[in-house]
This record gives structure tokens, C-alpha cells and sequence, in this order.
């Protein structure tokens, strides 16, 4: 029986194989978030590093629990589970509390990944997923941003990433007070422009400096240049499809730009709204999340674009200064519907017969 | 409209005066429920209400309660000034005045605010001092925002927020046509004039309700109180 | 249904004990649903809503019960309607009257206890066709039932998202809430883990069932 | 377009598509040899498309090379010529490359003979008209040599309501390892030419366009060298990618017109043949002959002297293998390319009219190439990216895990995939996505016989 | 924007404050036809038919009541008045267009016990809503349960393709999915608020 098997396993063409494995995948874009991490960890220091290790530890073992309770083969080793920790570091503020960090990775990794079916059924980013609910579970926590390259970084943590579980962080307005650093506040330049105050100064951050990443926010968002080369990388590898950053990136640059057209004393610079926050990350690293998007060529402009419309949307009159991630999980949703509204046209279909017949 | 719902079912019936009776019967006794229920519970209710409105107007001014002032309720618009009967039902005041007991001076008016905050609208009452031409003092009449975040017990809890609004100026400009400085919610920890409010950390939304509300009402109320400040003074 | 011939058998503890548990209104039948998240954000509403709803259930049972051999056919629907959202207003009168708080937090979902399949469920499917007692006793089952589903959500929702129980602060000053669970995203959360609990203590049991059958066909 | 093609500017091809390693280089540029006559020829009745041909001979007949063995069977039948001089030693069941026994002719051979070929009164083709053509061309027996072994002459006859202007001559060979067409378009042009004039005259067409791979500069020279003046036969280079040498595939690329879904080439004015195909039947027809022989690529890590060889048709597979040297077993015997051919499990089935190719891989080979992990699809689309006619494999491929077979083919067009095995090539997650259509299409259409 | 303004409220009702996702009304509905794309959009269609059918309805007869100080009685018109309006437009829609008729027909009765109309009809005589803010306001909780079901019916078919675990198939994957789509729509909240 089993013999008889695997003959009819070596019949099946082609015989030939090409593409990377799953694993191989999925390990690259581990590689490609390296540099980030590395980015964040000078940053912010020992707190960025241990809030790496706590979520990237959070994912994978929720992973290989669910994996033990079902019975099933460990599924750690595909790199998935790490891939989803690591974002959502990154995604989240440098000082945020360890421990909302471990409950932000297994709600991610539970809700999102186990209870569909694993691997290739998360219908949603898991990191997002992860990340909007602590979003909406800690809403002070999530919002309070520390300076970046604060001198001892190295050495001391940010007092909040020590908190106990369940407890709620101490307030760190003076510790943040007490940082001799020059020209960066704990306010990310995004909620400067937000909440800033005035009308006319909206935007106080240099474009150079987002672009190179010398300013606060999350703990992975900060370099856009970082994120591009990385993204660029997976792209050349093809592990990654250029096309979704491209369209949500342009979604957004359009939507920006016909604002600022519109009255650029209220409104930011496109370039601004690219290089700010989380558009980068998100664009690069979560919207282009396979899984999670819609697989024909039309649908993936389509579904990119959505994300950048909704996400300056959001931004520009939402109650919070970021969109991107509530924009990712819209489009998440909206895939199936996207990925159905645009079936390729198969070749020789809803054609008109032959003109000489 | 019982007869509609009738009206749409004819398949072939047993005979439509029973079905009308019984109707007509279930009709009668839940509208009999309904009325003595509405007779017994509605003065209750009325009584209810106007306490918890008067509680909110007095909540409003530190210090000031039932033994020291009379509340006065008015309707006041660009037709002018309207007192308004409460005892009679109806419930379109926009402005509440109170006058000292001892001698009938007028010691704060409250008015209503409302915007749309993080779920549905927040209103809000907040105590108008027509003397310094400042906000004295605010509470919310209904927030369903965040529970814990930006509902009614936390913001009123948060000490530090409604110390917003011991102080908040409304001062006029020279022509007394409008606020000389609009009133503007800023995030957390960086107000620095006292036309501005000190939003709470995480519940910034709501915070900014709150301000949107109290200056969309002092925009237009205001002026109008200025206008007719005499005449309040002398309602009493 | 499988209580068609209720007009014969006798009233046991399974009448009431059905609803609480069997047949539970929400976790098992998925019915009223609307009310099981909107308003049990707290235990407290979640404890007023359960009551209401207990209140027109057992009121409008009896009273279907009682008229139920003089309303035609034709109408029934009509008249089930009209008398439960007769007892829905009163319902609404008497928590206004009660306490304006409660009123305030359950907002219009009072009123919308009219479109809780499961009244109208009890009505069409029991009480039309039972005795007066067993009609109520039938509807208290389900009222209990669904006001215990309702607490099961209340209280988990308030303990988690704000760390009190009816209002009584559980864990101390220094806990963290996780807001999420008061508002609807928890909602959703919480009756779907309470499910995937059923679920998988109903599967447990399962296979505990099919191991004994299997041992007792190997030893028998 | 021509001009372009030839300066090499945007060369025509179609969209999607995979580009394998072509491997190529070993048998590419090696002359075609001759293999020797095997002891024993086993001659399945069913080689082509159709029904099978109905034997003309008896056990025991002794049989001249190039006589009619068996005759065609209505329209959709092509005859059957004796490979070789000998005696039929039994006609019954015997194994063949596609699975189950099929009745076949058995022939063995006289020792010693000089395997003269028995020539038929020389035809000129000019003298002929298309329906003579189109009798000539059935009784040549010849099939598609591509792969598909289609009747050639059932191709030629175009429906009443259609015209054909174009004969394309599908010299792609996009499928790696293989180069027989490549041989036979160096070695064979003047034959290729007169196989091309045939085709055109029989189908009324007025012009015919060679369409070759850039990846074989050499044969595209020789060609254009032998194209005649008038310019009617011209040669279309196109961009090396698999798979380009689908018919479908190949009107897209050099007319732009697309062939509707469910019908034939014909229906948008093209008629599509095999270069060995049309070589063979230039050598052939004028001298009346039958098809007996065909170029075979042999290749592949695991043989030792890898080549292209003219091999007598029905010579056992483990005559060819034993006589070119070969290690490895069985398992790792492909029939026809890489990217679309079978694996076969018994080395007893016989070269048959549409086997264009033996490859043998060796263990080593094997492994690296499939990886063997089978992930759930994680959506990577890079399979929509490759997929030649447009379809969705990803979501076909899920749907055929749930068994969804009526959905697959109602709303995804499971029956316009041609199994080229793109999809397959590149899936990260190793799914066997075109044996899953397969089994779809297999499943469909017993369950429509059923019904009917 | 205003909070009376006819595009803030539309889009209050449309993706702010979704009828399904924020206030949970018309989860049987949202659970029950979402398995399909079509039947998803058929119900979506008919519910916002019926939404602003019954929600001018309503309006008018608060009117009536108002006038005549009979607003305890609000309650009881309502569920008649929706009944009956359900009844009108299944009536209407057969005479007018069997076509419709027959993808739409067999989800009017369903639409009858769907509390998101009669949540619909409260909310906006709460709310104090005029004619015109009415019709806004149905239109936008039509749209909002429209798009809240076709992206819940757009998951379920995929999920449909997934090796779901046995304890989590059925409801309870419903739920966590609408939980998940209720998260997506939280970002939305506040949109317009200033």
C-alpha cells in the first residue's frame, strides 16, 4: 500500500521545482527584519531588545502550545511565528509593558492563526491582530512614546517596560523629563501634527530626518530608508510582492497629495504622510503579508490602494494620528471580497468570436 | 395599524369578526396595561429627572446647593429670552440660572453642551460665572465613550482634568460678538493658556468632545447671555 | 418539535431545568444575542437586562398561555407580538421609574427586548400550546437561562475590562483594565471563547464516552 | 512584428509563464544518431488520439518494414506501419507508458535482414488536391510528434464555417532537457519546408511562420537561410519561457489572437503543427511511405551516452535504455519533458509516436529539485503570477483539497487548464496542484458521464 | 463636521457606530446568511430596503404620537408598523418585479424579527433625527449591515477552505471573526468628531 503510494507520489509532474520552500520564505523575511530590530534595539536599547524577546517568545510558544493541545506537529520551525513576534515589536512603543507585550503575541498568534487552521489560514495579520487589540485593551500604555538615543538606553530600561503583570505602568512624564536629549521629545512627529498645537505649523519634523529615522515612535517604525532596503531585499528575492507597498504607498501618497493640493494649511505634505509613522512598516512588512492578501494581479492594486486611501483617511479626521494598522485589518477583511471582484480573465474566455468566421 | 397586520394575512379565514375580537381584546388589555402602568410610573419618572437635572446644576457650582440658590430655567435664542415652566412638562430649557436665596442675586448660569465624541455624543453641563467671564465648572450628563477611559464616572474622576474647568475663560472680544479665544483641547501635559484644556492622557477623543462642545455652546450662548444679561439678572 | 405532545405530560424538574441549561437561550440556541453583548459591559446591566427579559417572558408566556384557545390561528403572530411588546413597555416604564441609571446605561435596548427571538420563540413554539403554570414555569427556565448567559458574559466583561465585580473593586488600585473587554470587540471575544469552552468540554466528554464504549466492547 | 522579431527587439511572447533551467546544452549540439533494431518491437494499436487502429495482420505473418500493420479506424484513426522486417509473434495485451495494457502487435525480428524500407508510388505534392492531401497525410499514419499525438491529417481538415490563413510550426521546444525539434530543424530544414508546403496547402493557408525559442540562435539561422523567396513561410522568433510551445500559448505570442475557451486554433483562423511533425511528413508523403521511426531525446543525468537518436518506433524502452548505458531505476524514468511528461514504472513499455523524450534523473537530482514538505498554501499567488492562461491555482488548488470539484469548474474554469505544470513549478508550498486538477477533471467528468 | 450633519450621520451609521459590529443588532442575520457572497448581498440589499422603508414609517407615526402625547404607545405602533411595512414591500416587490422577487423573497420574513429595524426605528427617535436625517441615517445602517455582512460572508467563504479546528468551527469562529472585524472597525471611531 504505502509502496504503491509513493510511486504514484514520483508520477506527478513536474518533475522539476523551482520556487523556495515555505520555510525558506518565511526565514528570509526573518532575515530582512534583522536590521530593523538592530535599528530599534540602538535606539531605544535594552528596552526595544527585551520587548523583541518577549513577543518573539510569546508567538512561537503559544505556536508550539496550541500544536502540543491539537495534537499536532510543532509548526515553530516554519519561521511564521517569529515573523509575527518581530513585527509586532516593532510595532509597538519602545517602552510599552513587557507583559502586554506577551498578551498582544499570544492574542495575536491564538485568535488569528490557531483558531482558523494554522499556517495559511490567518485570514488577518496576526501581528496586527495582536496589536489592535492591545490598541484597544491599553489604550494609555500603546500611546506613550519615549524619546529616542536616550543616553543610558544601554544600561537602565525604560521604567515602564518593567511592569508587573496586570499592573497598570507608572506614569514615565518625568523620567522622560529627566532625559538630556536634544531636539527629540517622547511625541511622535505624527502626533505632532496631529495634536499639535496651532494651526499653522503642523508639520515640525524634517523629512530627512523620518526619512533616516531620527526620531520617536514605534519601536521598528522609525527608518523609513531602513525599511525600504530591507523590503527591497525580500523584493529582489521575490519573497515579497513589490506591488502591494507600491499601490498602498501611492494610495496614500494621492490621497495625501489631493488634500495638501486642497489646503496645505491644514494639511500635511505627502511626503510627510509617507515617511511618518507606521506607513513604511505597515506597507513593506504587513500589508504585503501573502496570507492575508488578495492573490490576482488586479486585486493586489486594488487592495494596496484601499490601504493607503483609508489609512491618510483615518489620519487626516480619525480620533487617533495612526490609521495604518486599522487600514491593513480593513484590507485584511476586504481581500476575500477584492480577490473575488477581480478573478483574472482566463485566457480565451468572454472573448467575441473570431472576426473571420 | 392592528387592522394592517390583519389586513395582510386574509388566507381563507374562519371568520374575521372573531379575529378582529380577539384583536380588538388583546389590543384593549395591553393598552389598558400600558396606560395605568404609564399613569402610576410617569410622575415618578418626572420627578426623577428633574431631580437628577437639578443635582448635575448644582454639581456644576462647587459650593453652591439647594439651601443657598433657586434654579431658574430659561430658553434663550437670538429671539430672546424665554423662561421656561418646568412644571408644566416641558423641557426645552437651554439655559439655567441661579439666584441667591438670600438676595435674589444671580450667582451662576449653567448651559448644556453637547459633540460627538469616541461612540455617540457627549454632552455635558457645564456653570457659566457672567462676572470673571470664565467656565467654573463641568460635569458630563451622558458619555457613552470607553467605560474606564472617557465615560461619565472616569472623566468626572480625573482630578486633574476638571480642574480644566474651575478656571476656563471665555472671555469676549471688545465688540462682545464672539469668544476672544476659542476654546481649544491640547494633548496632555502641554496647555499653556487658560482658554485651553488639558486633555486626558489615552482618552483624547473624548477630552476633545468635551472642549468641541463647551465651545460650539460658548460661541453662540455666550455673546447671547451678554446681550441679555440685565434681563436674567432681573428674572428672578 | 420534539415537546409537541405537552399537553399530556406532566410538569417536571426538565420544564424549568431545560432553559437554564439544555436549551440555554444564548449559548446553546444563539438567540438574543443582540442584548447578551450590547449591555454586558457590566454585571450590573447585564443582571437588569436578564430581569427584564426574565419579567416579559414569564408575563407575556402567561398570557399567550391563557388566550391561547381564543386566538385564531391567522393572527397569532400579530397578537403574540402585541402583548410582548406591551409587557417590554412596561418593562421600560418600570426601570425608568426604578433607577435612571440603569435606564441611562440599557438605553434602547430595553425597548429592542421586543425583537428577542426567544420571547416570541417561547410564545409561538410553548406557551401557545401548554397550561398556564408550565407555560411559566417553561419561560422562568429560559429567563433564568438567559440571564445566566448574560452573567456569564456580565462578569467576565467587567472583571477583565474595568477589574471590578458589580461595581466592587476586585483587584486593588494598580490594576490594569483591559478596556477592550467593555467595549464590542470584547463582547464578541467573550461569547466566543465561552463557546469554544462548551465546545471543548463537550468534545472531551465525547471521547471520554467513546473510550468506555470501546473498553466495554474489549472486555465484552 | 517582423522586423522586430529579427532585429530582436520586444520578441513576441505571451504573458506569465516560468522559466526553468533548460539543460540543454549536452544534447543540443550533437547530431542525430541512429539506434539499432531491437530483437522484439512492440506495437500498441493506440498510439494516437482517437480510436485505436484495427490490425491488418495475423500471428504469425511475416511482415516487410514500412507495411501497413493495422489500419485507421474511422476518421479520428490513423493506420499503423511495420517498424521493421520480421513476424508477428502475437497480438494481445502488453504495458505501455500510459498505464494500463493496451492491445498491441508484436513483432519480432528477422536477424540479419537489411531492413529495406517498403516504398509506395512517389506523390507529387503539387499536383494534389487538399482532400488527396489530407487522405495522403492519414495514410502516412502521422500524429502529432509533440506530444499529444492528435491525428494530423484530422487537424488539417478545417470545419466548413472556419478558414485558416496562418500555419504556425511550433519549433519552441520550450520544455528543458529536450532538443529533438532543434535537431530535426538543423538537420531536417528542406524536409521541414515540404512538410510546411503540405500543411499549407491542405489547411488553404496562405502564409506559415516558423516560431522558434531565441535560445537556439543556430537553428533560427538555418532556417531563415532555407525559408524560400516568396515569403510566405517566414520565421517568428520568441522569448525563451515555458510554455511557450503551447499552441495556445503560441498564437497568443505571434498573432495576439486568442483562442476561445473549449475550441481549437482553427476557430481564430490558425493551424498549429510540431516541426518534427511537419519534418516527417515532408520526407514522407512524397515517397508514400508510413511513419515507422521518430528522433528521440534521451538525456539526463542518469545515462551515460545522452544524445538524440532516431529510434524505431515500438523499440522497448530497456532496449534503449541498456544500449545508451543507464543507472538508476525506474522511478526516475520521465517520458517526454520534465515539466509535463510521466514518470514510468516498468521499463517494458515501448517508444510510441508521441514520445519525444527520455529523461532519467538519478536520486541526487531528484531530491534537490522536489522538495518534499508539503505546506498548506500560504497564498504567495506566485502561481496566479505563472499560470499561461490566467486561472487561479491557489484557490483551485484549496478548493480541490475540500473536494469542491463542480465549483472548480464552474466558477474557476478548472476545464481551461492544459496541466502545463507552472503552478507546480513554482509553488513554495510544494502542493501538487496539477495532479490535483487532474483528478478534478477526471472526477467531473465521470461524474457527467454518470449523469448522461 | 456636525453631529446633525446628514453625511456625518450617514457615515456614524455606516462605519462609525455599525449597527452590527458596534451595537450587535442583527447578529442573527450577520451569523445565519453570511456563508455565501450572494445571499450575503441579496440580504444586504433587502434589509437596507426594509430599513429605509420602515424607518420612514416610523418616522411618521412618531409624528402622529407626538401629536397626540401618545409616545407610550411608541413601542407597540413600531413592531406593528415594521411588521406591516415587511408585509407591503414583500407584496410590492412580487407585483412589481418577480425578479427581485425571487432573491429577495425568502429573506423579507427573516428581516421581520431582525432587531437592527427596530433598533433603527429607536435609535433615530432618540436621537431626535428630522425627515431627512432619518432617511440618511437608514441608509447608512442599510450600507453599514451591508458591508459588515459581505466582509463577514468574504471570510467565511475563505475560512470555508481551511483546516478549521473541530472545537472552534461553527459559531464560535463567527463570533471571533466579527470580534476581529469589530477591532478592524474601531479605527474608524471618531472619524469626522472634530
Amino acid at each position: 500500500m504505502t509502496d504503491k503510494q509513493a510511486i504514484v507520489q514520483l508520477r506527478v509532474a513536474p518533475h522539476l521545482r523551482h520556487a523556495p520552500s515555505v520555510d525558506q520564505i518565511m526565514r528570509n523575511v526573518v532575515y530582512a527584519l534583522l536590521p530593523i530590530c538592530a535599528f530599534a534595539i540602538y535606539q531605544f536599547g535594552l528596552s526595544a531588545l527585551a520587548l523583541i524577546l518577549v513577543t518573539t517568545l510569546a508567538c512561537t510558544s503559544t505556536e508550539q502550545l496550541f500544536c502540543k493541545l491539537s495534537g499536532k506537529p510543532t509548526t515553530v520551525n516554519d519561521f511564521s511565528a517569529v515573523i509575527t513576534g518581530l513585527l509586532l515589536a516593532l510595532t509597538l512603543p519602545p517602552g510599552f509593558p513587557l507583559w502586554m507585550a506577551a498578551v498582544a503575541g499570544f492574542i495575536g498568534i491564538a485568535l488569528t492563526k490557531v483558531m482558523f487552521g494554522g499556517i495559511g489560514f490567518n485570514v488577518f495579520n496576526p501581528a496586527l491582530v495582536g496589536r489592535a487589540f492591545v490598541q484597544a485593551a491599553f489604550p494609555v500604555a500603546i500611546t506613550t512614546w519615549t524619546p529616542a538615543f536616550a543616553p543610558d538606553r544601554f544600561s537602565e530600561f525604560i521604567p515602564s517596560s518593567l511592569t508587573l503583570p496586570f499592573m497598570v505602568p507608572e506614569p514615565i512624564t518625568d523620567w522622560i523629563k529627566g532625559i538630556p536629549v536634544d531636539g527629540f521629545s517622547g511625541a511622535t512627529p505624527l502626533a505632532l501634527q496631529k495634536f499639535g498645537e496651532g494651526n499653522q505649523d503642523h508639520v515640525t519634523t524634517d523629512n530627512l530626518d523620518l526619512f533616516l529615522g531620527m526620531t520617536s515612535g514605534s519601536a521598528g517604525e522609525t527608518s523609513a530608508l531602513l525599511i525600504l532596503l530591507c523590503g527591497a531585499y525580500l523584493a529582489l528575492r521575490q519573497m515579497m510582492d513589490w506591488r502591494i507597498p507600491t499601490a498602498m504607498l501611492s494610495g496614500a501618497f494621492i490621497t495625501a497629495g489631493c488634500f495638501y493640493l486642497f489646503d496645505p494649511q491644514a494639511y500635511p505634505a505627502p511626503l510627510f504622510t509617507l515617511l511618518s509613522g507606521g506607513m513604511m512598516l505597515g506597507a513593506v512588512f504587513m500589508a504585503s503579508d501573502m496570507i492575508a492578501s488578495p492573490t490576482t494581479p488586479a486585486g493586489v492594486w486594488v487592495y494596496g490602494l484601499l490601504i493607503g486611501f483609508l489609512a491618510v483617511i483615518i489620519r487626516l479626521f480619525g480620533g487617533l494620528p495612526e490609521g495604518v494598522m486599522y487600514a491593513i485589518l480593513f484590507g485584511n477583511a476586504a481581500s476575500p471580497l477584492i480577490g473575488a471582484a477581480t478573478q483574472p480573465r482566463v485566457y480565451g474566455t468572454r472573448r467575441k468570436k473570431v472576426p473571420n468566421r | 395599524m392592528n387592522s394592517e397586520v390583519h389586513q395582510s394575512q386574509t388566507p381563507p379565514l374562519p371568520s374575521s369578526i372573531s379575529m378582529i375580537r380577539t384583536l380588538g381584546l388583546i389590543a384593549m388589555i395591553s393598552g389598558l396595561l400600558v396606560v395605568l402602568v404609564v399613569q402610576f410610573t410617569d410622575p415618578i419618572i418626572k420627578e426623577k429627572e428633574r431631580l437628577a437635572l437639578e443635582q448635575a446644576v448644582f454639581r456644576v457650582f462647587p459650593g453652591i446647593d439647594r439651601e443657598t440658590a433657586t434654579r431658574v430655567s430659561f430658553l434663550l435664542s437670538q429671539q430672546g429670552l424665554i423662561r421656561v415652566d418646568e412644571a408644566s412638562g416641558s423641557n426645552d430649557a437651554n439655559l439655567y440660572a441661579l439666584y441667591n436665596n438670600n438676595d435674589g442675586q444671580l450667582m451662576g448660569i449653567a448651559l448644556p453642551a453637547a459633540a460627538q465624541g469616541y461612540q455617540d455624543v457627549v454632552r455635558t453641563l457645564y456653570g457659566y460665572d457672567p462676572e470673571c467671564e470664565c467656565i467654573v465648572g463641568m460635569v458630563i450628563t451622558k458619555s457613552t465613550d470607553t467605560p474606564g477611559m472617557g465615560d461619565k464616572k472616569s472623566v468626572e474622576g480625573n482630578g486633574q482634568f476638571m480642574a480644566n474647568f474651575a478656571n476656563l475663560s471665555v472671555r469676549l472680544t471688545a465688540d462682545h460678538s464672539r469668544l476672544a479665544h476659542p476654546i481649544e483641547t491640547v494633548k496632555h501635559g502641554t496647555k499653556t493658556a487658560p482658554w485651553q484644556i488639558d486633555a486626558i492622557s489615552g482618552a483624547t477623543i473624548t477630552s476633545r468632545a468635551i472642549g468641541n462642545g463647551l465651545n460650539a455652546s460658548a460661541m453662540t450662548m455666550v455673546p447671547l447671555i451678554k446681550h441679555h444679561l440685565n434681563e436674567i439678572k432681573e428674572s428672578e | 418539535m420534539a415537546d409537541l405532545p405537552h399537553k399530556t405530560t406532566p410538569i417536571t424538574l426538565d420544564t424549568f431545568l431545560r432553559g437554564l441549561w439544555k436549551e440555554n437561550p444564548v449559548f446553546v440556541m444563539l438567540l438574543g444575542l443582540c442584548p447578551a453583548l450590547a449591555v454586558t459591559n457590566t454585571t450590573f446591566n447585564a443582571l437588569g437586562m436578564g430581569l427584564a427579559t426574565l419579567f416579559v417572558l414569564v408575563c407575556s408566556s402567561a398570557l399567550v398561555s391563557l388566550l391561547r384557545d381564543y386566538i385564531p390561528k391567522q393572527v397569532r403572530i400579530a397578537s403574540y407580538i402585541v402583548i410582548i411588546a406591551t409587557f417590554v413597555t412596561i418593562v421600560d416604564y418600570g426601570i425608568h421609574a426604578i433607577s435612571l441609571e440603569l435606564y441611562n446605561a440599557l438605553g434602547a435596548f430595553i425597548q429592542l427586548i421586543v425583537a428577542n427571538c426567544v420571547i416570541l420563540g417561547r410564545a409561538e413554539s410553548y406557551a401557545s400550546k401548554n397550561r398556564v403554570t408550565k407555560s411559566i414555569i417553561n419561560a422562568a427556565g429560559m429567563g433564568f437561562g438567559f440571564t445566566f448567559a448574560l452573567l456569564c458574559l456580565g462578569s467576565v466583561r467587567e472583571i477583565l475590562g474595568s477589574g471590578t465585580l458589580l461595581g466592587y473593586p476586585l483587584f486593588g488600585e494598580s490594576f490594569q483594565p483591559w478596556v477592550v473587554m467593555v467595549l464590542p470587540p470584547g463582547g464578541f471575544f467573550v461569547i466566543g471563547t465561552w463557546l469554544l469552552l462548551f465546545a471543548w468540554l463537550k468534545e472531551r466528554k465525547q471521547r471520554k464516552i467513546t473510550r468506555q464504549e470501546e473498553a466495554a466492547r474489549a472486555t465484552g | 512584428m517582423d522586423l522586430m522579431q529579427l532585429l530582436g527587439i520586444g520578441k513576441a511572447t505571451f504573458s506569465h509563464g516560468v522559466h526553468p533551467p533548460e539543460y540543454k546544452k549536452g544534447t543540443g549540439s550533437s547530431k542525430i544518431r541512429r539506434l539499432s533494431f531491437s530483437p522484439e518491437m512492440i506495437l500498441p494499436l493506440a498510439q494516437h488520439f482517437g480510436a485505436p487502429s484495427l490490425p491488418v495482420v495475423h500471428e504469425g505473418q511475416e511482415v516487410v518494414r514500412g507495411e501497413v500493420l493495422a489500419e485507421a479506424d474511422g476518421f479520428m484513426s490513423v493506420p499503423l506501419h511495420s517498424p521493421a522486417t520480421g513476424v508477428i509473434r502475437k497480438i494481445g495485451l502488453m504495458p505501455t507508458a500510459r498505464g494500463p495494457k493496451t492491445e498491441s502487435i508484436v513483432l519480432k525480428l528477422h536477424a540479419g535482414v537489411s531492413q529495406e524500407v517498403l516504398y509506395g508510388a512517389p506523390q507529387n505534392i503539387a499536383d494534389m488536391t487538399p482532400e488527396a492531401l489530407i487522405d495522403a497525410v492519414r495514410n502516412t499514419g502521422m500524429v502529432g510528434l509533440g506530444g499529444a499525438s492528435f491525428p494530423t491529417h484530422a487537424k488539417m481538415r478545417i470545419p466548413e464555417d472556419q478558414r485558416v490563413d496562418t500555419v504556425l510550426v511550433n519549433g519552441c521546444e520550450c520544455e528543458p532537457y529536450l532538443t529533438t525539434d532543434h535537431r530535426v530543424m538543423m538537420e531536417y530544414s528542406m524536409d521541414l519546408l515540404t512538410g510546411i508546403e503540405v500543411a499549407m496547402k491542405a489547411t488553404g493557408a496562405a502564409r506559415a511562420i516558423i516560431g522558434i525559442e531565441d535560445n537556439k540562435p543556430d537553428a533560427i539561422e538555418a532556417l531563415l537561410k532555407a525559408c524560400p523567396a516568396d515569403g510566405n513561410v517566414t520565421v517568428g522568433v520568441m522569448k525563451t519561457k515555458y510554455p511557450q510551445g503551447a499552441e495556445k500559448m503560441m498564437i497568443k505570442a505571434l498573432l495576439n489572437r486568442e483562442v476561445p475557451s473549449g475550441d481549437y486554433p482553427a476557430a481564430v483562423g490558425v493551424s498549429v503543427y510540431n516541426v518534427a511533425t511537419l519534418t516527417q511528413l515532408g520526407a514522407l508523403l512524397p515517397q508514400c511511405q508510413g511513419l515507422i521511426e521518430r528522433v528521440v531525446t534521451i538525456t539526463g543525468p542518469g545515462i551515460k551516452k545522452p544524445g538524440n537518436y532516431l529510434v524505431a518506433l515500438g523499440t522497448p524502452l530497456r532496449f534503449v535504455l541498456e544500449n545508451l548505458g543507464f543507472h538508476g531505476d525506474a522511478d526516475h524514468l520521465i517520458m517526454g519533458g520534465p515539466m509535463m511528461g510521466a514518470s514510468v514504472a516498468s521499463l517494458d513499455v515501448p517508444i510510441t509516436k508521441g514520445i519525444s523524450g527520455i529523461l532519467v534523473l538519478t536520486d541526487e537530482a531528484k531530491s534537490k529539485q522536489t522538495p518534499r514538505k508539503v505546506w498548506p498554501c500560504i497564498r504567495c499567488a506566485y502561481c496566479v503570477r505563472a499560470c499561461p492562461v490566467h486561472l487561479n491555482p491557489s484557490e483551485l488548488g484549496m478548493l480541490a483539497a475540500k473536494r469542491q470539484y463542480q465549483t472548480m469548474e464552474e466558477k474557476f474554469n478548472l476545464n481551461d487548464c492544459f496541466e502545463c505544470g507552472c503552478c507546480t513549478y513554482v509553488c513554495p508550498s510544494a502542493i501538487p496542484l496539477v495532479q490535483y486538477f487532474r483528478i478534478a477533471k477526471a472526477i467531473n467528468r465521470e461524474n457527467r458521464e454518470r449523469v448522461a | 463636521m456636525q453631529p446633525d450633519d446628514l453625511s456625518f450621520i450617514f457615515l456614524n451609521a455606516f462605519i462609525i457606530n455599525n449597527f452590527v459590529l458596534a451595537f450587535f443588532l442583527g447578529l442573527c442575520p450577520f451569523l445565519g446568511v453570511s456563508a455565501k457572497l450572494d445571499t450575503a448581498w441579496n440580504m444586504g440589499l433587502a434589509t437596507m430596503f426594509v430599513m429605509l422603508v420602515s424607518s420612514l414609517c416610523a418616522y411618521g407615526v412618531n409624528m402622529l404620537l407626538v401629536e397626540f402625547n401618545l409616545e407610550f404607545l411608541r413601542l407597540i405602533c413600531y413592531i406593528a408598523v415594521i411588521a406591516s411595512a415587511v408585509q407591503l414591500v414583500e407584496i410590492t416587490i412580487k407585483k412589481l418585479s418577480p425578479a427581485m422577487f425571487r432573491a429577495l423573497g425568502i429573506f423579507l420574513p427573516l428581516i421581520t424579527t431582525n432587531c437592527a429595524i427596530l433598533g433603527l426605528a429607536l435609535f433615530q427617535t432618540f436621537k431626535e433625527y428630522n425627515f431627512l436625517q432619518c432617511l440618511a441615517y437608514s441608509a447608512g445602517a442599510g450600507a453599514g449591515f451591508t458591508l459588515a455582512l459581505m466582509l463577514m460572508a468574504g471570510l467565511r467563504v475563505k475560512l470555508d477552505l481551511a483546516d478549521v479546528p473541530s472545537i472552534s468551527q461553527g459559531s464560535a469562529i463567527s463570533f471571533m471573526l466579527a470580534g476581529i472585524l469589530s477591532l478592524t472597525f474601531m479605527g474608524f471611531a471618531g472619524l469626522g468628531g472634530h
